[in-house]
């Protein structure tokens, strides 16, 4: 911690960034997200073991952005991949982002294009234990008991977007349940009406997605939604050999293709 | 039973609820789904939970569910036939059972709100077979705030048996309408007639701190404040606060179907989506999420006093438990009646 | 409220034998928005056109659906009787109930219903439709010619007299390719460079033609009608307005034993060389990689012996870019060389060589001046062993197809062997004789028969050397796959003809396909055999599979009609199926949030980025552009845009939706 | 009892399968009526939501189907396709949807007796697993909630 309050006061010392995302203590134990632009303020920046959730996201934000570029990020493993990501994606451009990483107890800034990629190489995103139970529970299960499974789960919603809100990687400025010339996604939080959202949620995340479970957090009612987009990501992986947000220059796994790739299914 | 009070034991509470089901009236009750609670239809009283601060959802959905259908039409050779679901609509006879008074003020404000001016049958109906059976909290959390809104840890508003929690697993209860009463006759001899006793020490104490005409009062010059967009940089525009408080009332109405079929729809809707205002023009008069932020909280503590004489707000601290990014409303209310001058450093 | 016109064809009985053609108008006249609903005994007969240009203008129709035969039969001919009748013709869409109902279905109520649904989705379809426009895009009518072989030549030539302007781009320091090379010529024995060298002459005089030699096209942007391509103009170290072609320079060279590319590495050239003696243009370069000055800092001779000061060492490669309409892609092949046939002793035994080198042998501007004598020694060969299909048609060697030129040159070469060495023999192995041109057969007749070479049916299994002789090992099937042992002085290999090597990359410049064996694709191998996939982009000659040269001449000459007659129109207009990224009001101007994946989704390179400003000239942000010229409207990157801020005109989400829903309306 | 008869949407690309369709018509093959077919240019164009609205609306079934590999009239289109396939199934299955329901096919213009035997088979195949009950399922509120009015978690 004293090692990153080092480095972000030196960062705005020096004015090489105009604002530095971060943790910062919140209500009853929790930790929250901060903007550290003054000196003064620095003190407020926190790190450890409750630090999860994935700043990445503010970059998208237009009130961020007008800060101006290159901007801080206090990051996990999942948000330099983020990161990556969205330089590959072209929302950001290297030098915009100082990326603030622990590597063997010293903290790090990432700047560079190479450093960013090994970075993210070097550490994978690692699933709490209940997510990998959960995991293996459903692979057990038979379609049907999937299917009752998600259809519980899924009642819960009532379409608060905060898992598009939360994601990083949802950087849309009109979501395609926001269109509605054809009404690709059913408004309501009716049964249909979530089946579609979610499962145009995990398309839309397949092959992007950097598992960092943010939208899980996210979720107020509980729904462990980050399994359908980690699923998406796991055949993409399987199948096409693609790992999301390793590659500052990585198109898209689903808008390339190798003419071998796997057609058993088709007759 | 004569009297208005009244004690009755855990267990011959759950008999009585037990009871309820059998003859066939629909209970609804706090639930556990996973980690979260909830207010579900229950066919076993045991999995009632008691022992909670705040559910996660607001039981608000029993008078206003997220989807309503309003209207159907049916297109066939040349005629237009419509379907008005408010004529069809027959509510069962509903306990809601286990409530926090926050919620039960919230529900009658909420159906107060739907039955002004030309009424909203929707709600009327639902709210006229409902029975609401809260419990006065003995516990509470740094989120609540109900007292500094002028709502109170066993405020009987509302509600129309209000129980208390008292010594030996019993409760002291209060019938408060004829709902209510009707309720506990149909229990019969599990409630036992009870001189009214002042229960004060079995409430949880919840410091104030502001109260509404203070929040009122800041709000009415606070509109171009800096302290909006400091206070809003976390916030990433999802509808969470909106959709698990028990008072937000917004909602978007949809059409559902083809030319010659389809349902009119009432849906939640949360001030906190960018699409929320948006014009048909490309015009946004609440572009950015400060804006956004800004409008829940001046509606909750501004608009709403100014037209109605009450807060849009009861201090249920879900909005804040539940954020993804912690705002935490109290704070946010602490900081305005600061006079909005202390700029947190975090800005 | 749309209204729209019915139109449902009995056509003849071979729909009203099984649909009722009645019932189907009837049902589709009740539902919404349509105006006029009607069966007709043939629709698309002028009658039944006529139907429905006056039910267009009598009942002010927004919108027509013909039910009929496929779209893929009659599309054409209803669009256009409803843009007589003033409808903007992509508001008219066919239903199909004749392929997809009548034909394959019995003649039963059920088959009527299904016909109805099909009209019904259409009608959806329909009610979604909007007015399109052709796409015009101008055309700059200058053509690039990538090759100057004959191909490239051709091409070029008739382009050029048909008036338009021709750049030709040839890498090499000389025009004529491989061509310029050959010997003789089959089937008339005529000499090759005397056929050739005229041509070469008029590329280079010709008004309308631009030449650049000892050049390379770098890249290709753009589309049909409208390319900019990138070419590098290597350094050729001379100022070829100064030089006079004298030769002085390249007498001066002291380094002269450089392996002659031209003469298949039998001959040498200097450091500054002219290729040939009939090189066009006929002057120098100097071969950076082996000029004693460019790799040591000292020499300069020919600069000191240059009458008119033309060298110039401190030359760069220049680039430039230059707008085409149309790019004729004449590359040539080459023929599989060195080390690939150990068991022809190939690259071990000087006098066994290839084909082409043997041409160079044969040729009168030759290393021998055209007397046959063998690399060696230099002795004349009075054994000649010819083997065809040398890698051709040998999957283990990875190359299944037949060579095509090999049997025709092979019998050639026998024949001028046997002229100029009239007591040599000469023996041809062969798989079999494909002599299928005009005169082609006699020819090899008249080898076997006049000249008298021998031919044996079977492969060669081993050539060794014993004895100062080369022994080649064989068998004759045609003798019961006896074994047969020719000790010969000579070994010619016809070997396999193949892509050049860097095919590949410029396929990929050029963003045209390219097959396994590196050969570019021609858009269908029957249909539109010069056409690429890329619209504007023509092949010519053996860069799309291995050809010979009357061959490469027609093929060459239809590139060249293509050209001309894509020149012939000052617009180009398209057919308007292609997709568009929306743009919506400000402050959102477009919902495309220009993360480019569709960027790689897109089979045409269409794709492009768009900054979109403000009045003022701010930049809000950019965003993808689909470039109607390039796009051909497969919509690809609409499904896979996320935002769906791309959409498809002719087949939009909107259209698409209402089909699908209205599959299940009740 | 009438047998189940299952409600088939055939997404299919305008230059093969269409096409191939189109033949099965001029050969007068006959099949089962079971099958609406919806022309796209190219099965690249084939948005998966498409498929999910044909579930939600009715289908039993849908048939996909396109030209064969290397055989695509915009090259590669069905390349495309054909991965976003390879995860849409998956996800489907995952949430609990019978990845049965949903056939691919590559079905050229020479291939008239395929499609009409792809169709046979489906309308069998979808015929023995029944009506679409996920989608079904998920309708249901529209029916009974009219009672309560509106639909709760």
């Amino acid at each position: 911690m004293k090692q990153l309050h080092e480095r972000a006061h030196e960062l705005l010392e020096q004015k090489a960034v105009s604002v530095i995302i971060g943790y910062g203590e919140g209500t009853e134990g929790r930790v929250r997200p901060v903007f550290i632009r003054t000196l003064e303020a620095v003190r407020l920046l926190v790190w450890d073991d409750r630090c999860r959730v994935n700043l990445a996201v503010y970059l998208n934000k237009p009130e961020i952005r007008k800060f101006g570029f290159p901007i801080a990020v206090v990051s996990t493993p999942a948000t330099v991949r983020t990161i990556v990501q969205l330089i590959a994606e072209h929302q950001l451009s290297i030098g915009d982002v100082v990326v603030l990483v622990r590597e063997n107890d010293t903290v790090r800034a990432l700047i560079q294009k190479e450093d960013l990629e090994q970075y993210a190489r070097n550490n994978p995103v690692i699933f709490p234990p209940f997510v990998i139970e959960e995991i293996e529970l459903l692979k057990k299960m038979s379609i049907e008991e999937r299917f009752t499974y998600w259809q519980e789960e899924l009642a819960k919603c009532f379409k608060c977007y905060a898992c598009r809100a939360a994601c990083p990687l949802c950087y849309c400025e009109k979501c395609i349940t926001d269109v509605n010339q054809p009404q690709w996604v059913c408004v309501a939080p009716h049964p249909v009406g979530v089946f579609e959202w979610h499962i145009n949620r995990a398309m839309h995340l397949a092959g992007r997605c950097i598992e960092c479970g943010s939208c899980t957090i996210a979720c107020p009612v509980g729904i462990p939604i980050a399994l359908l987009t980690i699923e998406a990501t796991r055949v993409v992986k399987e199948e096409f050999a693609f790992t999301p947000g390793i590659d500052c220059n990585a198109p898209s796994a689903l808008s390339t293709f190798r003419v071998d790739d796997k057609e058993t299914f088709i007759r | 039973m004569s009297h208005r009070t009244f004690t009755i034991t855990h267990e011959n509470l759950l008999d009585v609820l037990t009871n309820t089901i059998a003859v066939g009236n629909r209970l609804v009750a706090p639930v556990r789904r996973g980690k979260k609670l909830f207010f579900r239809d229950v066919q076993e009283v045991q999995s009632i939970v008691f022992d909670f601060i705040q559910s996660d959802e607001s039981p608000k959905d029993l008078v206003f569910p997220r989807v309503e259908p309003m209207l159907a039409h049916e297109y066939n050779a040349g005629n237009v036939y419509l379907i008005d679901f408010a004529e069809k609509l027959q509510p069962l006879p509903t306990i809601l059972f286990g409530t926090r008074p926050c919620d039960a003020v919230a529900l009658s404000l909420l159906i107060e709100f739907f039955n002004e001016g030309v009424g909203d049958p929707f709600v009327e109906q639902r709210a006229e077979n409902l029975t609401i059976i809260s419990i006065a909290c003995t516990r509470a959390d740094s989120y609540c705030f109900c007292t500094s809104v002028g709502v109170s840890p066993n405020d009987s508003r509302g509600s129309d048996v209000l129980l208390t929690p008292i010594d030996n697993d019993q409760y002291y209860g209060i019938v408060l309408t004829e709902k209510g009463n009707a309720f506990v006759k149909k229990g019969g001899d599990n409630f036992i007639p009870s001189e009214p006793k002042d229960v004060a020490q079995y409430i949880v104490t919840l410091r104030e701190e502001f109260t509404p005409q203070e929040i009122t009062q800041r709000l009415a010059n606070a509109f171009n404040h800096p302290l909006w967009m400091d206070a809003s940089l976390r916030c990433i525009g999802c509808g969470t606060c909106t959709y698990v408080c028990p008072l937000c009332s917004c909602f978007d109405i949809q059409d559902e179907g083809t030319q010659t079929k389809g349902v009119r729809l009432r849906c939640w809707d949360s001030c906190g989506f960018s699409l929320f205002t948006l014009h048909t023009s490309g015009h946004n008069p609440r572009h950015i999420q400060s804006e956004r932020w800004r409008q829940r909280v001046m509606h909750k503590f501004s608009y709403i006093p100014q037209n109605r004489n009450l807060l849009g707000c009861v201090g249920c601290g879900r909005c804040s438990r539940l954020c993804p990014a912690d705002m935490n409303l109290k704070e946010h209310l602490c900081t305005i009646t600061k006079e909005m001058t202390e700029v947190k450093a975090d800005r | 409220m749309a209204r729209i016109g019915v139109f449902v064809c009995h056509c003849g009985e071979n729909i009203a034998a099984t649909v009722d053609c009645e019932k189907v108008a009837k049902a589709c006249a009740q539902l919404p928005g349509v105006a006029y609903s009607i069966d007709y005994k043939y629709m698309c007969s002028d009658p039944g056109q006529n139907l429905i240009r006056e039910a267009i203008k009598e009942k002010n129709l927004t919108g027509v659906v013909v039910a009929a035969c496929s779209p893929r039969m009659h599309e054409p001919t209803f669009r256009r009787a409803c843009a007589e009748a003033g409808l903007n013709p992509y508001l008219c869409e066919m239903a199909n109930i004749r392929e997809h109902c009548s034909w394959v279905h019995p003649k039963s109520e059920e088959t009527t219903l299904k016909a109805i649904d099909i009209v019904k989705t259409i009608i959806a379809k329909v009610r979604k439709n909007q007015p399109l426009y052709p796409i015009k895009v101008p055309v700059t009518k200058t053509a690039l010619v990538i090759g100057g072989g004959i191909a490239g030549i051709q091409a070029a030539l008739d382009i050029a007299n048909a008036g338009h302007r021709v750049i030709l781009v040839e890498k090499e320091p000389s025009i004529g390719g491989h061509m310029a090379q050959l010997s003789e010529t089959f089937p008339t024995l005529d000499c090759s460079q005397c056929i050739l060298t005229p041509r070469m002459v008029e590329v280079a005089q010709h008004p309308s033609i631009t030449l650049y030699t000892y050049a390379e096209v770098e890249s290709l942007t753009g589309f049909i009608g409208n390319f900019v391509a990138r070419i590098r103009k290597k350094a050729k170290s001379i100022d070829e307005k100064l030089c006079t072609g004298c030769g002085e320079c390249v007498n001066a060279c002291p380094i002269k034993k450089i392996p002659s590319e031209f003469n298949m590495g039998l001959g040498t050239r200097p450091a500054i060389y002219i290729p040939f003696p009939q090189a066009v243009p006929n002057k120098p370069v100097i071969d950076r990689s082996r000029c004693t000055y460019f790799r040591t800092g000292k020499c300069r001779f020919c600069e000191s012996k240059c009458p008119t000061k033309a060298i110039r060492f401190d030359q760069n490669d220049e680039v430039i870019n230059v707008q085409v309409g149309a790019v004729v892609v004449a590359t040539g092949f080459t023929v599989l060389e060195s080390t690939f046939f150990p068991e022809y002793g190939y690259g071990q035994y000087k006098d066994v060589v290839t084909g082409l080198q043997f041409e160079r042998i044969l040729s009168a501007s030759g290393p021998t001046l055209g007397e046959v004598r063998r690399p060696s020694d230099g002795a004349i060969p009075k054994k000649v062993v010819f083997i065809t299909c040398a890698g051709s048609r040998d999957p283990a060697k990875g190359i299944e197809y037949c060579s095509k030129i090999c049997c025709m040159y092979t019998a050639k070469h026998a024949m001028l062997y046997k002229h100029k060495v009239h007591d040599g023999q000469a023996y041809v192995f062969y798989m079999d004789i494909r002599a299928t041109g005009k005169g082609y057969d006699e020819f090899v007749r008249r080898a076997i028969e006049e000249d008298h070479v021998k031919y044996i049916r079977g492969r060669v299994s081993r050539v060794y050397e014993r004895n100062g002789k080369i022994v080649v090992c064989g068998a004759d099937t045609l003798l019961g796959a006896e074994p047969v042992e020719i000790e010969a002085d000579m070994v010619v290999l016809a070997t396999a003809g193949v892509a050049n090597p860097g095919a590949e990359e410029l396929a990929q410049a050029l963003h045209i396909s390219y097959d396994r064996h590196r050969f570019f694709t021609e858009a269908h191998p029957k249909l539109r055999p010069v056409e690429t996939n890329t619209a504007g982009i023509f092949l010519a000659g053996a860069c799309q599979s291995p050809k010979d040269i009357p061959e490469s001449v027609g093929q060459a000459s239809a590139t060249a009609s293509k050209v001309v007659a894509l020149f012939s129109r000052d617009e180009l207009t398209r057919e308007p199926i292609v997709a568009v990224v929306n743009r919506c009001a400000p402050p959102l101007y477009s919902t495309c949030v220009g993360c480019f994946m569709c960027q790689t989704a897109c089979p045409y390179s269409a794709i492009e980025r768009e900054e979109l400003r403000t009045r003022d000239g701010t930049l809000v942000k950019t965003v993808a552009r689909v470039n109607p010229g390039l796009c051909q409207g497969c919509g690809t990157c609409v499904a896979f845009c996320r935002s769906k801020s791309i959409d498809l005109q002719g087949y939009s989400n909107e259209q698409m939706y209402a089909e699908v829903v209205e599959l299940f309306a009740e | 009892m009438k047998e189940f008869e299952p409600k088939i949407v055939a997404f299919v690309c305008n230059w093969c399968t269409y096409a191939g369709a189109d033949l099965t018509g001029t050969s007068r093959i006959h099949y089962a009526p079971n099958v609406r077919v919806v022309r796209f240019p190219c099965t690249g164009r084939i948005d998966y939501n498409l498929i999910i609205k044909a579930f939600e609306r009715g289908a039993d079934g849908v048939i996909v189907s396109g030209c064969h590999p290397n055989d695509c009239h915009y090259t590669s289109g069905n390349f495309h396709a054909r991965r976003r396939w390879i995860v849409f199934r998956t996800l489907l299955e995952y949430i609990g949807i019978d990845p049965r329901r949903i056939i691919f096919s590559w079905v050229s213009a020479a291939e008239g007796a395929k499609w009409a035997d792809l169709v046979n088979k489906a309308v069998r195949e979808i015929r023995e697993l029944g009506p679409a009950k996920e989608f079904i399922n998920m309708k249901q509120w529209y029916e009974f909630e009219k009672a309560l009015g509106g639909f709760r978690g």
